[in-house]
């Protein structure tokens, strides 16, 4: 088992992007490349699969080149056949592979459902811990060019409900890469949801292999005033709110979830009872969203330092338009969350 | 006329397949000006099918479709100007704007709606099979779909429960050999699409889907099939996609698919084939084809213009229509 | 459309069970039941659908007798094909038809997920609401007899998190009739989820049809010094933790949501404000699950008004066990929900 | 001795066979008891098609399986002693008191993990096949699954992708007519579910599961297509269930399936096929399958008293196993 020698990274970075691990810096595509190359050079036993996957594109590039390298064995196009494909990623994860199952878009991962919860994430349950199924699973989300209800979905409060699963959002090349080599080498199937207007940020990224273990959020940036708890995208969205609060003299508190299940409720809990006030932005839905549970541990476990109500910004309760004049309201900004600041402050 | 087709048959066929043909050459020349905001997947090359079969079906029978739907949308009687403002957007367009390409309806035409959920449209053309079935209202439906759908449970799910309950429902499978860039023998066996139907115990058939007598000819027996309640016929009908998957650009300089491959289905351009057959039969003349396409171009002119002209929906109705 | 004519009944009704409508007594199964019968008398173009549905045993005595009345080409017997089916019963409510898809076990949905999420809830606004989907879909739940992981899920909240599907948790037959009804009577796709261990339990029940419609909890008991909210079994449960709680001289209030999706967030907030306290008792998963909303809905929209720490009951994070050993370990009951009322008071 | 198979084998078969009958018809007697707190679905009158198959296979090669599920794991090699403790939710039990009788467990003789979910196991065994392509390491794998499970697309999606790649996967449909208590008829056209197989161009292979030889003889000739990289092939085998779908009791009183039906096939009982050509063959005595079954009792014995003096799982451990 080569994962046993990857070096964990569990430092939880303050600051701003591009900071540190200064040596290189590539884009979040090329770390995400970067980690499924490393990790099909370290492990015979691991292997890609996705639709189209090995076509001239390569899923945003960021399966490049990986077949030319390795080969049409383990960089594998598939059929279209989302649950089924599951299903054999977890039969030959089960048979002592690690399988990278890469979907194009979350949205086709509703066909796969039944083979994620009922199989992939009880796997090892139901076997009383004897067979672990040690599958990953790549899926992208992104915004806008009326991609409309059905390619623009943010589903990851679907996975983030079920025991068993792991569900990981990085925001930062940093951490796309860390997160994926750490969910490749462990052994229960992961979701790792990438954003799809991340690909081109650049960063300090290490060259070798890390790994950055499942529960550990990131503060990007201190504040005393208000805490932001993001994740994926919308981090970046609310290091632009702090921007603009911070030019009204407010300051504001960054927290990247990074790893939306399990929640590092840890870090949540000692940002919102030192900011007392808490906003959380999501790239989903709100009902039973990953907002909620943020929230929710926040009124748990935070109780007594929350000096004001609590403020989610997610996705409209709509599925998403195609026009253009409607994903403008459909898709909330850092406007929004800077607004609802005001309001808690 | 030879093979039982007449000439205003053939006439009405080569005139639906220009229409989506001069369409779709428009959202080429347009979409390069950013204002047509939604990903656009083309069917210029494969306008046989949807001419031929719908022209047999009535405005109140059902069709379902995919992503790539403009073409069966057209000849099943959309008008262009809905279709035109859907594509940009607009609140008049066919789905008011919350669609967009992906996602054409109208159901005055027996276009209850489309999905990009590859496979997804399957069950539910059965389901409406169903519904007429129970209605006893004579009518039928037909799902288009690609050769990727075939290897979706839906399909599977889709075809074992209308033959089942010989459902009034038309499989039609557009193999144009790819899924995005995956060609077919990346993802299916050796077996012919239309040879699955007997796994099904339904009848199959496969054949030529330039060539729109081809296809009109073997559709019509599916309809009556359908129509007297013989149930469900799979059709397999080959063809090509001249453009990328996705967007107005060829995707061949990219590599993505061999370049005679393509060079050789566009030889085989359906309305050519059409075209030359009824000039050869006298039916048509070269000025008569002029002519058409100057009336089905002002009648695009209008349709864009309209669009152009629409508003946007609004940003306060951003949660009408979710239920 | 006869659905109009019957009277919708919003009465949000206090007090326990057995004690109003009180003609008739019936069971929570007789009320299905009577539901669909009369479903099925008033509208032709309702139909019942579903795996075995039309057996001996006629899904735990909820269709049983239906067929011999109505026929089995309206109650119909269907293939093991979740997906597939579900996308039958959108494609004939897109033409007109009000179908009732009834499953045995809610762990089967997951199979159906693509043509419940980017399907059933997704036709309305992708066709600018020009065609509707008026599908009711049946699912249950249960608890015990070492059912295991695949067979004892409460998923009620990957359905929630769906905009564009509405998803009702009846606990009383009352409720469940008049939710039932009124699934059948919307224009939009219903998730109705019973729960197994209800279906004995009686009360009066009105023999005319009427329609609760979604959204609109109630308060089971009324009480000035915690908040209990809870949905379909754990009603029980809360009622008796109450009667617990009562016992030391603490009032509780319990709240029914009846609707897990919409939320009647009026109805919980007021609640809320009223006794400070909150607790919240779900059939199903904490993480992005029905209680995290709850939860986050007081922290956002009743802040002022809490008093104490939110407390949570649920299952843990795990797949169902089948030992009975364990079993009792995993589900939640009233002494849990009284001991988290201890520990906030 | 005819039919190719020798007396060595046959009696295999038939020891097989009786271990599951005892071991079930022991599960019969006990389950009213209470003790054993789990859903049971029993193979009673299909033992023939887990022996059959079972025996072709080596301890590494895997098989995967469904809700009734406790022939073929006692096929493959599973002690006694785990299954029933297993089925009284003891720590000690193959799945450590975490599955029940629905998931049963042993990785070291190739039994991976078994699923109720109908279909669920066909996928999985076809990425087990993939795994075992992948490492060269000469494994194939088997997916049971009844009639039931062939309307899933799981089956769909799973025999395209074993036929497109030739994986070493046998499928094998145990087709007992019902599922729960539907009819096949009231949920497939008619059509074999074997000749399904052409449609995925991979050989299907029909026949009477009552049988053990004819199971036997037509695994055979799968297992070497499978071995030597010929790829998949689908057996459906003919068969009957004699208890209820879940439990220990009959279901045709309560008019589940017609009295007729069942009758036949108690007469065409597996077991007494077999033992019947044993005898005639004088391959046994009736003394030597009392003493066969004498033996096999003891051993129930002794694996139920194991489970009787084996620990609960701790409440404490309610997240073990979890990750
Ligand atoms: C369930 C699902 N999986 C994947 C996709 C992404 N996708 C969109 S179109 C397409 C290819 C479809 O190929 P085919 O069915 O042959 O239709 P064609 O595009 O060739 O007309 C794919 C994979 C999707 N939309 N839905
Ligand atoms: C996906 C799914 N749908 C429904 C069920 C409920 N169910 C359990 S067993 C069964 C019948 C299966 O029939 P078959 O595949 O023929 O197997 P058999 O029970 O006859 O051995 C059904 C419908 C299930 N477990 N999984
Ligand atoms: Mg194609
Ligand atoms: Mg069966």
């Amino acid at each position: 088992m080569p994962w046993t020698r990857i070096q964990a990274d569990d430092s939880r970075r303050p600051g701003i992007f591009r900071s540190s691990h200064a040596v290189r810096e590539i884009s979040y595509r090329d770390a995400i490349r970067e980690a499924l190359s490393q990790a099909l050079s370290m492990d015979p036993d691991v292997f890609l699969i996705g639709e189209g996957i090995d076509d001239p594109g390569g899923v945003f590039g960021t399966t490049k080149g990986l077949r030319e390298v390795f080969g049409s064995e383990r960089v594998m196009d598939s059929p279209i056949a989302e649950n089924g494909m599951t299903g054999v990623a977890i039969g030959a994860a089960v048979a002592g592979m690690r399988p990278v199952l890469i979907h194009m878009r979350v949205d086709f991962l509703p066909m796969s459902m039944d083979q994620l919860i009922n199989h992939a994430a009880k796997w090892s349950y139901m076997t009383g811990g004897r067979v672990k199924a040690p599958l990953t699973i790549r899926a992208i989300i992104g915004r806008g060019w009326g991609s409309a209800a059905q390619h623009s979905q943010s589903l990851q409060a679907l996975f983030a409900h079920i025991p068993g699963l792991r569900v990981l959002m990085p925001a930062s090349p940093y951490d796309a890469k860390g997160l994926l080599l750490g969910s490749i080498a462990s052994d229960s199937p992961t979701v790792v949801i990438e954003h799809r207007w991340l690909y081109d940020q650049k960063e300090g990224v290490p060259e070798e292999a890390y790994i950055i273990p499942a529960g550990r959020g990131t503060i990007r940036r201190e504040g005393t005033d208000i805490s932001i708890v993001a994740s994926s995208y919308m981090v970046y969205e609310a290091l632009r709110a702090a921007d603009e609060l911070g030019k009204k003299g407010i300051s504001a508190e960054v927290v990247d979830l990074r790893s939306v299940f399990p929640l590092d409720e840890e870090l949540i809990i000692a940002s919102v009872r030192k900011t007392g006030r808490l906003i959380v932005a999501d790239t989903g839905w709100r009902s039973c969203g990953v907002s909620a549970e943020v929230a929710a541990v926040a009124a748990e476990k935070a109780h007594a330092g929350l000096k004001a109500p609590v403020r989610r910004i997610c996705l409209p309760p709509a599925p998403t338009p195609a026009s253009p004049a409607l994903e403008q309201a459909y898709y909330p900004t850092f406007q929004q969350i800077a607004a609802a600041a005001g309001e808690i402050l | 006329m030879t093979d039982g087709i007449d000439k205003e048959t053939l006439f009405r066929l080569f005139e639906t397949m220009l229409r989506i043909r001069l369409f779709e050459d428009r959202v080429v020349r347009l979409y390069p000006g950013q204002e047509m905001k939604c990903p656009v997947h083309l069917c210029i090359g494969q306008e046989a099918i949807a001419a031929g079969v719908c022209l047999h079906l009535k405005k109140e029978d059902y069709i379902f479709s995919t992503h790539r739907s403009h073409g069966h949308c057209i000849a099943k009687g959309m008008g262009l100007r809905p279709l035109a403002a859907e594509l940009y957007g607009r609140s008049t367009g066919c789905s008011r704007g919350r669609g967009g390409s992906m996602h054409l309806t109208d159901p005055e035409n027996g276009i209850p709606g489309t999905t990009a959920i590859v496979g997804g449209c399957i069950p539910i053309a059965v389901g409406a099979a169903l519904s007429a079935q129970m209605k006893r209202n004579g009518r039928i439906a037909v799902a288009f779909f690609g050769d990727g759908a075939v290897e979706e449970g839906t399909f599977h799910e889709g075809l074992n429960y209308a033959s089942l309950r010989r459902l009034p429902v038309i499989f039609v499978c557009e193999n144009n050999f790819y899924a995005t860039n995956s060609p077919q023998k990346a993802r299916q066996p050796e077996v012919n699409i239309a040879d699955r139907a007997a796994g099904y115990g339904m009848p199959g058939v496969a054949g030529d889907g330039n060539d729109v007598m081809f296809v009109h000819d073997s559709c019509r027996e599916a309809v009556e099939r359908a129509r007297s309640g013989g149930g469900p016929t799979l059709l397999e009908f080959r063809t090509y996609r001249w453009k990328a998957h996705v967007g107005p650009d060829s995707d061949i300089a990219a590599g993505c698919r061999p370049a005679a491959e393509y060079e050789e289905w566009v030889r085989r351009c359906p309305l050519e084939l059409c075209g030359q057959r009824l000039i050869k039969e006298k039916a048509l003349t070269e000025d008569d084809i002029d002519r058409l396409t100057g009336s089905i171009e002002a009648e695009i002119d209008d349709a864009v213009e309209f669009a152009m002209n629409s508003p946007f929906p609004q940003q306060s109705e951003i949660l009408d229509h979710v239920y």
